[in-house]
């Protein structure tokens, strides 16, 4: 593939920090003009560094060396720093995931945008004023002139990840890299952006796409590398990698994706070291669930709002009615500022509703008060997307779980350890965690004692507040299918919170879609994903990312 | 009360809190003048002066009474005579002087050809307003006033001649008068507000002030008109600088330093190291001008125990190494003194021999006294009672050697079993111990022309407080026979009669083993070498700009 | 902000993992850190048993040897009445030393009592008390300090409750600053989630995790008493010579600063050095605290 | 674009005033009150002081002069009502109104802390910026030199400063009487030390702007070290040493303290001291109005600054 014409050429790529061993190696790949090529990986696989070094900027510390490198069919291998310089911005643009840091805060974007200019161009001042608009105008963010002068943070997410964009396009340079650009995103807005860099690509730019997510990239992306451990361990068009994936830890990414998978499959293999103890013979247990149709939760006529800065209030829960039955799954589904998270904390009685109540196991649950209510907390769990912070920093893992037992926070005692290792076993954890701190932990592990600890009380309701948000692909599938287990094992009850509707259809029973505060619709998870009925929860299941193959 | 202030660089500010002066007498001086001059003095130029005492709050030296004020104040104001190197008095505002047979009558002739800078003429009745001035109650003068005890009231026979009415002989009526803080002052300058009259005096000295910036500097300009300089003045006319700087730098390392630089012409207080070093330089002399009144002294407080038993007084006298504390603290700028008075006082009574170092017969004496026990810590014991002696130390009075000497008598006495504990202390708060009687020694010298400062220092009559609760005789000496010889050497003008009365005085008090005597009151200048022709008054020792140049 | 705050910051930030990302792994001890344990050591010994460092009388006078420079028979030279310099900056260290921890406690109880009244008793206390602290700001340090010694007279006992005052609303702002985001942290709404009541979530984990950096912010803070204390005895407000205290042997040594150097500058070299080592320690003190040990991946 | 409209405006505008009165009132009872604590007769301390021989008269005179036979909650709100008034009473040592006084000594002390701001500023600045792009040593050598000013006390400075520079090179004057030379050793002595504060918090947020992804994408468009620096990243280093700078200037005026008694500078600090050891209670409240009040003005002054520098502040 080793065309003349590639806008990108790479060979044998070798990136290291120091003396320590290299993070990247042996990466080669071409991308020619018009292409968009993914280089996909988890967290700690070498792909950001990789891009880095393609810009020069891998770091005063790296050693980077190649067979070639190759930019627009020039060796910048061994470039210094001022002819760096004059290539970035001009041969190869950078974006980067979410613009409200990626942008200077403190600079109007339209200054963000012209700086190419400036330091590419000779353009006067006034000329550049016009590139920039006609710029952000091309990226498509409407009334430019109106948003020359506004700072990142006053634009919504998808607004400054477009502005982001024109900055890195402003001099349409031949090669456009971007690192996790849609990250942050909410789907739809997320979808936009993917739409908009597609339309970069038809215009003949190479586009280098970084990404986590294999199914964000599959929508656009010509061709698909996969990146494991430093090393490119499968490339090739994006069908062919996705359709037919031929090494192991490509084909574990794309079974981790949980969109169109039905309710029960598992997404991870049973086999991961960090779950010994999963026994595989659940899996096809899914239609042995019986909900007997108890309400063991009960939201009615919930509202609850909030003061602006400005003094004004904002309606962050509106009129919201639902109810769970036990053994089944309510998705809550939305995208920030939605207010699913308000509704979580109202459920968990974190906060007392405006209006309405919330009713669990038949008792009054929100208008109780907090020593009433203290007697039916050991039923309800909860589960929270940042589970590092949901955890005393100060507190071991035995002492966390043994206090969440009831049983204090004494770690010696035998008895405790045997319950202990036995909860830590349900989740897939060993007892050699106990002693460490959550802060030692990897994020999977992480949240696993964070699903021990919801168990501990033997609870028949969890609560869970997008509780695989933060985590990578395969990780999460794990988790999910962690939850899936236990779920089924203790016959629990969830509400299950998240952005993510192929994450949501895929665990929940009902689905509700949320937006501004309210419930737009409410159904059966596979109505719901099948034949939405509100033109929002239509858009949503559109953007949702799935294998485009 | 007493007059040091000098600039404790520890203390950084010498506090300003009213202060009193008196005297009276003639006595021996010696000579104190910066070098001899070199050329034809030179006119013109600007000196700056650094004062390490703090900024005086008036300027008219009538209120209040400082030393601070009578160094500034020199330099625009006159007395009406003045004293010379030899401890004569000597005409200056006033050409001659009368009393009367009884003493009670004093005629004062004075100069008719000296007007003040303010264009108002110096006459009888000029005098008459100064003296009225000084005694009216609202002018809140405390030195002045004080010498002035005797004088009932004043009279103008003519216009130059004024007469002044005793109410008792009074030997020191002229030491008093010459002193800076009885100077004479333009009478219609005095009627003005205090406020005004404060910030600048008008006087008939060689210079007038221009200008004062409250914590900054008073800037005094020459007064082309004058004509009336003291009898041992070096010249005539006007003075030769146009101007002086007059600064107040109450860090003694920081007023070194500026002297070293040239940033200032001449510092005061200057601290013992500092003077070693320039005594070695070729750019900086040293003028002494020690204090006249009382020398320094450790006073012992005889009215409580353990003082009140004279054996232990003497034992404490004994007991503490002054001779190797004051050499090596001093660094030979100071001469150890073995007198109640001032070196420059010519009735001075000097007893070396009472006053050695010599703690074989301390111990015998306490021995004796009955503080033969000795505790754990080495001190002495009698009836369960620790040999204390407690010795407030002002930190604004005593300069960083002096309390170091005090350390090292500290010391020094421990060996013997005494307790010292020195208690340094602000200047209101050392008042307030002395004032409730919670001392047993303290140093507190006291600035006074003339052997008259004895009746303050040592009449019982001085143990009774004034309304603020102090009193002079900290040393609480209540002897009538001292008593006796006092007031009658107050009221006696036979030169050599009174001089004999202030001797018997002197040796009832040595003996009595009441103070410790030290060295003289310390006044060292440090002057940059091209300044020539400064020298002190020998009245207060303080000193005069009118014949200094810059040989620049 | 406060000094103490910056330093409360500054700790916060040098404990937090390394920003590079490439190593997670805490720092062996560093040249500075060593430097500072030895010095620390030697300060230590030198408060508890400076007789083992300094066997003289750091009060016995010797006249006839005053003002000698440094030499071998006096490390650091000898002051106006021949006392040793470097006995005396030993001996001085426990002065320095209570001192400053004397008053950090001071202001360190009183943050605490101060910053746990605005953070955990409601609105109207936490305005009252931020109104307070507002009024205690407008006072600068040492003009609080003056003021204190104004109306109670000099002395070390004075000075050094001044200095402990004139902190005190620093601490109280951290402290309620900490309070606050620990109160609203995730792991307490965790354990209100697990049916704890109010009472075990102050004790089990807001009052842990407020309390624990305190310990950080008095080392560091022990330094700067030290500074401000010896400011006192340098105007004449704090301690008295010929006591070894530091800041009184300083003032003391100014005096004679243009012939004698040594007499003000080892006893200022040992302020400034007791000062950076608190600083340092407290830093790593801080960093060790947070890093456990290596983070894992995720 | 950051139009705030009128009426929040002069909302806020209220608000602060507000506060800035409340916390006056209280700064001036606070003083009030702990200065009836000091021992001692206010009457005699007019007079002289204990030392003086102030007759039973004359302190009576000064009791109704000054109104100390009134009872103390009288005294109390007069004393507000002149204050409110400007009227900062009268000296008992000096013999002076004390409102023109310190008027007269707050331009030195003003100026020197104002410049000495500025100089900590700047060295703050260029250390922070030289340790940052010189290296691992430099960065080290900056840190160590950063700690070790900001451990320095004030008057051993001082002290230094005038051995080595007027003492042993005779360059500079070592008292300041209004000359610019004068000025520089006070100046050095208050900066050294909070240079090494700023220079701290300066150099840790430089590092991390320079870290932030932000400076990337600026690197990415081709922007050299300069204009990273320039442009983006010192100026999200100064705003914590802006916010940092009200209790700088607080600090400096504690400093001046210090600095004005050793370099014989006229100014407040110098005036406080004297004051404090006089025990000069007007002159004492009066210097603690003129700080409180020049520590809200600074206050407001660098939130004015903050939300120059960061626009992010006028939006909210």
């Amino acid at each position: 593939m080793n065309e003349p014409a590639a806008a990108l050429s790479v060979r044998n790529l070798l990136v290291g920090f120091g003396a320590a061993a290299p993070v990247v190696r042996g990466v080669s790949f071409d991308i020619v003009p018009g292409e968009c090529l993914a280089i996909v990986g988890e967290s700690g696989s070498g792909k950001s560094v990789t891009a880095r070094s393609l810009l020069g900027l891998a770091g005063a510390n790296a050693r980077v060396s190649a067979d070639w490198l190759d930019l627009g069919g020039h060796s910048v291998l061994g470039l210094t720093e001022h002819a760096w310089q004059a290539r970035r911005g001009r041969d190869v643009g950078l974006v980067l995931q979410d613009a409200l840091v990626s942008l200077d805060p403190l600079r109007p974007i339209g200054r963000e945008i012209a700086d190419s200019l400036r330091l590419h161009t000779s353009l006067g001042a006034a000329a550049r004023a016009r590139r920039v608009l006609e710029l952000l105008d091309a990226v498509g963010l409407p009334h430019p002139e109106l948003q020359v002068q506004k700072l990142s943070g006053q634009l919504s997410g998808g607004e400054r990840q477009r502005a982001l964009i024109a900055a890195a396009i402003a001099l349409n340079p031949p090669l456009l890299i971007a690192d996790e650009p849609t990250t942050a995103l909410d789907v739809t807005v997320q979808a936009q952006i993917l739409a908009l860099l597609e339309q970069i690509t038809g215009g003949g730019t190479a586009v280098l796409l970084i990404s986590h997510d294999l199914a964000v990239v599959s929508r656009i992306a010509h061709r698909v590398a996969v990146m494991h451990d430093g090393e490119l361990v499968e490339t090739g068009r994006t069908t062919q990698v996705l359709g037919s994936p031929e090494q192991e830890q490509t084909r574990r990414m794309v079974a981790a994706i949980p969109a169109d998978k039905p309710r029960g499959t598992r997404l991870s293999e049973a086999d991961t070291p960090n779950t010994p103890s999963l026994p595989s013979t659940r899996i096809d247990s899914s239609t042995e669930k019986t909900p007997d149709g108890t309400i063991v939760l009960e939201a009615i006529g919930l509202s609850k709002s909030f003061r602006r800065p400005d003094g004004t209030r904002q309606l962050a829960v509106d009129d919201v009615s639902f109810a769970l039955r036990r053994g089944s799954t309510l998705g809550i589904v939305g995208e920030s500022g939605s207010g699913k998270t308000t509704t979580a904390r109202l459920l968990l009685a974190l906060m007392a509703p405006d209006r309405g109540e919330v009713r669990v196991f038949g008792q009054p649950w929100t208008t109780a008060t907090e020593k009433t209510r203290r007697g039916l907390r050991a039923g309800v769990g909860a589960i929270y997307q940042d589970a590092l912070g949901s955890f005393d920093p100060r507190w071991s893992v035995a002492e966390i779980l043994s206090d969440a037992l009831g049983l204090g926070r004494q770690r010696r005692a035998p008895q405790t350890t045997a319950r202990l290792t036995s909860l830590l076993d349900e989740v897939g954890l060993a007892a050699t965690v106990l002693p460490r701190r959550p802060l030692e932990l990897s994020g999977g592990q992480r949240q696993r004692v964070g699903i021990a600890r919801a168990l501990a009380g033997k609870p028949q309701l969890l609560i869970c507040d997008e509780p695989v948000s933060s985590l990578d692909v395969t990780v999460q599938a794990q988790v999910l299918d962690l939850l899936d287990d236990v779920q089924r094992e203790r016959g629990l009850s969830l509400i299950f919170i998240s952005h993510d509707l192929g994450v949501v259809a895929h665990v929940s029973d009902q689905i509700a879609v949320m937006r501004a505060g309210r419930i737009v619709e409410l159904g059966p998870a596979a109505r719901v994903f099948a034949e939405p009925q509100h033109p929002y929860s239509v858009e949503l299941l559109a953007a949702v990312p799935r294998l485009s193959v | 009360m007493p007059l040091r202030h000098p600039s404790r660089t520890r203390r950084l500010l010498a506090a300003t809190t009213g202060i009193v002066a008196l005297g009276l007498l003639v006595a021996g001086c010696t000579p104190a003048t910066s070098n001899k001059p070199v050329g034809e003095p030179k006119t013109g130029g600007t000196l700056t002066y650094a004062s390490g005492d703090a900024e005086p709050t008036c300027l008219d030296p009538h209120v209040g009474g400082n030393f601070p004020q009578a160094l500034v104040s020199a330099q625009y104001l006159e007395s009406l005579v003045s004293r010379d190197s030899a401890g004569q008095i000597i005409p200056w505002l006033a050409e001659s002087w009368t009393p009367s047979d009884d003493g009670l009558t004093w005629d004062f002739t004075l100069r008719s050809d000296v007007t003040f800078t303010d264009g108002t003429v110096f006459d009888a009745s000029a005098v008459q307003a100064n003296i009225a001035h000084l005694q009216d109650p609202t002018t809140l003068s405390s030195t002045g006033y004080l010498a002035l005890g005797k004088v009932t009231g004043t009279e103008a026979v003519s216009p130059t001649v004024v007469r002044f009415t005793l109410s008792e002989p009074d030997s020191a009526l002229l030491e008093s008068l010459s002193q800076t803080w009885l100077a004479m002052e333009s009478p219609t300058a005095l009627k003005r507000s205090q406020d005004e009259n404060c910030a600048a005096p008008v006087g008939t000295g060689p210079f007038l002030v221009e200008s004062w910036v409250k914590q900054n500097a008073i800037t005094l300009v020459r007064n082309d008109d004058y004509v009336s300089p003291p009898a041992d003045a070096d010249h005539a006319g006007p003075a030769y600088l146009d101007e002086v700087i007059w600064r107040f730098i109450p860090d003694s390392a920081s007023r070194y330093a500026a002297l070293q630089s040239g940033e200032v012409d001449v510092i005061d207080n200057a601290q013992p190291d500092t003077i070693v070093q320039a005594e070695q330089s070729d750019s900086i002399e040293h003028l002494d001008s020690p204090r006249p009144g009382s020398s320094n002294r450790i006073e012992l407080n005889s009215g409580q125990a353990p003082f009140d038993d004279v054996r232990v007084r003497e034992a404490f006298i004994h007991s503490a190494n002054v001779d190797d504390a004051v050499s090596s603290l001093f660094q030979g700028t100071a001469t150890r003194s073995y007198s109640a008075l001032s070196s420059v006082e010519s009735t001075a009574v000097s007893n070396p021999a009472l006053f050695d170092y010599d703690p074989t017969a301390a111990a015998t004496l306490l021995d004796a006294a009955g503080w033969s026990e000795t505790d754990a810590d080495g001190y002495r014991v009698k009836d369960g009672v620790r040999l204390s002696v407690e010795f407030p130390v002002s930190t604004n009075q005593s300069i960083p050697a002096e309390q170091s000497v005090f350390e090292q008598i500290q010391a020094t006495a421990k060996e013997t079993g005494f307790e010292v504990k020195l208690a340094p202390m602000d200047l209101s708060s050392w008042y307030a111990a002395l004032a409730s009687n919670d001392y047993n020694a303290v140093s507190a010298p006291y600035t006074k022309v003339g052997p008259d400062v004895l009746r303050i220092l040592y009449h019982s009559d001085s143990i009774v407080p004034a309304p603020s609760g102090y009193f002079a005789n900290l040393a609480q000496v209540n002897d009538p026979a001292i008593d006796e010889l006092l007031t009658t050497a107050a009221r006696t003008a036979d030169a050599a009669e009174r001089a004999s009365l202030y001797a018997d005085a002197q040796n009832r008090i040595l003996e009595g083993f009441y103070i410790l005597p030290l060295y003289d009151q310390q006044n060292h200048f440090l002057l940059r070498s091209d300044v020539v022709g400064l020298r002190t008054l020998p009245t207060v020792a303080v000193p005069t700009l009118y014949d200094a140049w810059l040989n620049r | 902000m406060s000094d103490l705050e910056v330093q409360a910051e500054l700790a916060a930030q040098a404990g937090q993992p390394d920003r590079s990302g490439i190593s997670g792994r805490p720092r062996r001890f560093g040249v500075a850190e060593t430097a500072a344990g030895v010095l620390a050591l030697f300060l230590l010994t030198s408060a508890v048993m400076p007789q083992l460092l300094a066997p003289g009388d750091p009060l016995a006078i010797d006249p006839l040897s005053a003002f000698a420079p440094p030499s071998g028979a006096h490390g650091f030279g000898t002051d106006e009445s021949g006392r040793d310099i470097y006995t005396r900056v030993v001996h001085g260290t426990q002065y320095s030393l209570v001192i400053g921890a004397a008053a950090t406690a001071i202001g360190l109880g009183l943050g605490i009592v101060l910053g746990t009244l605005a953070g955990m008793l409601g609105r109207v206390v936490d305005f009252t008390v931020n109104r307070f602290l507002e009024v205690l700001f407008a006072f600068p340090g040492l003009l609080l300090a003056l003021l204190f010694i104004l109306i109670f007279g000099p002395g070390v006992a004075t000075a050094t409750i001044a200095v402990g005052l004139s902190t005190a609303p620093g601490y109280a702002r951290i402290i309620r600053a900490q309070l606050i985001s620990v109160r609203s942290a995730a792991f307490v709404e965790a354990a209100t989630v697990l049916g704890r009541t109010r009472w075990q979530i102050l004790l089990r984990h807001i009052l842990p995790n407020t309390l624990a950096p305190l310990f950080v912010l008095a080392t560091l803070g022990i330094g700067q008493a030290i500074v401000w204390a010896a400011t006192l005895s340098y105007l004449g407000l704090g301690a008295e010579p010929p006591t070894a205290e530091w800041g009184a042997m300083l003032s003391a040594g100014r005096t004679y600063i243009t012939s004698a150097w040594w007499m003000s500058f080892f006893p200022g070299l040992f302020i400034v050095l007791t000062a950076v080592t608190a600083t340092v320690l407290g830093r790593s003190i801080d960093r060790r605290l947070r890093h456990v040990s290596v983070p894992g991946h995720a | 674009m950051f139009r705030v409209p009128v009426l929040q405006l002069l909302r806020r505008v209220l608000t602060r005033l507000a506060g800035a009165v409340f916390v006056l009132w209280m700064v001036a009872s606070v003083t009030f009150f702990a200065v009836r604590l000091i021992p001692g007769d206010p009457a005699q301390a007019v007079l002289g002081g204990p030392g003086s021989q102030a007759s039973p008269e004359a302190l009576a005179a000064v009791n109704a002069q000054y109104g100390f036979d009134q009872p103390v909650i009288r005294q109390y709100f007069s004393q507000l009502g002149r204050l409110a008034t400007g009227d900062l009473g009268r000296s008992y040592a000096l013999n002076l109104d004390v409102g023109p006084l310190l008027l007269s000594q707050l331009g030195g002390t003003l100026l020197l802390a104002v410049v000495a701001l500025a100089l900590a500023w700047l060295l703050a600045l260029a250390l922070a910026t030289w340790s940052t792009r010189s290296g691992r040593i430099a960065s080290r050598v900056g840190s160590a030199l950063e700690i070790v000013a900001a451990a320095l006390p004030h008057f051993w400075l001082a002290t230094s400063l005038i051995v080595v520079f007027s003492i042993w090179l005779g360059v500079l004057p070592p008292i300041s009487t209004g000359g610019t030379l004068g000025l520089v050793l006070p100046v050095l002595t208050l900066a050294i030390p909070l240079a090494g504060f700023l220079g701290q918090i300066m150099r840790e947020s430089l590092l991390r702007a320079l870290e932030s992804p932000f400076v990337l994408s600026a690197r990415a468009r081709g922007e050299n070290e300069r204009g990273v620096r320039w442009i983006h990243a010192l100026r999200h280093a100064s705003l914590p040493a802006i916010s940092l700078s009200g209790w700088a200037f607080g600090s400096l005026i504690s400093g001046a303290v210090v600095v004005e008694t050793i370099f014989a500078r006229p100014g407040l600090g110098r005036t406080l001291l004297n004051a404090v050891t006089l025990r000069d209670v007007p002159v004492v409240i009066g210097v603690v109005m003129i700080v409180a009040v020049a520590y809200i003005l600074m206050t407001l002054l660098t939130d004015a600054v903050s939300r120059l520098v960061d626009p992010r502040l006028r939006l909210s």
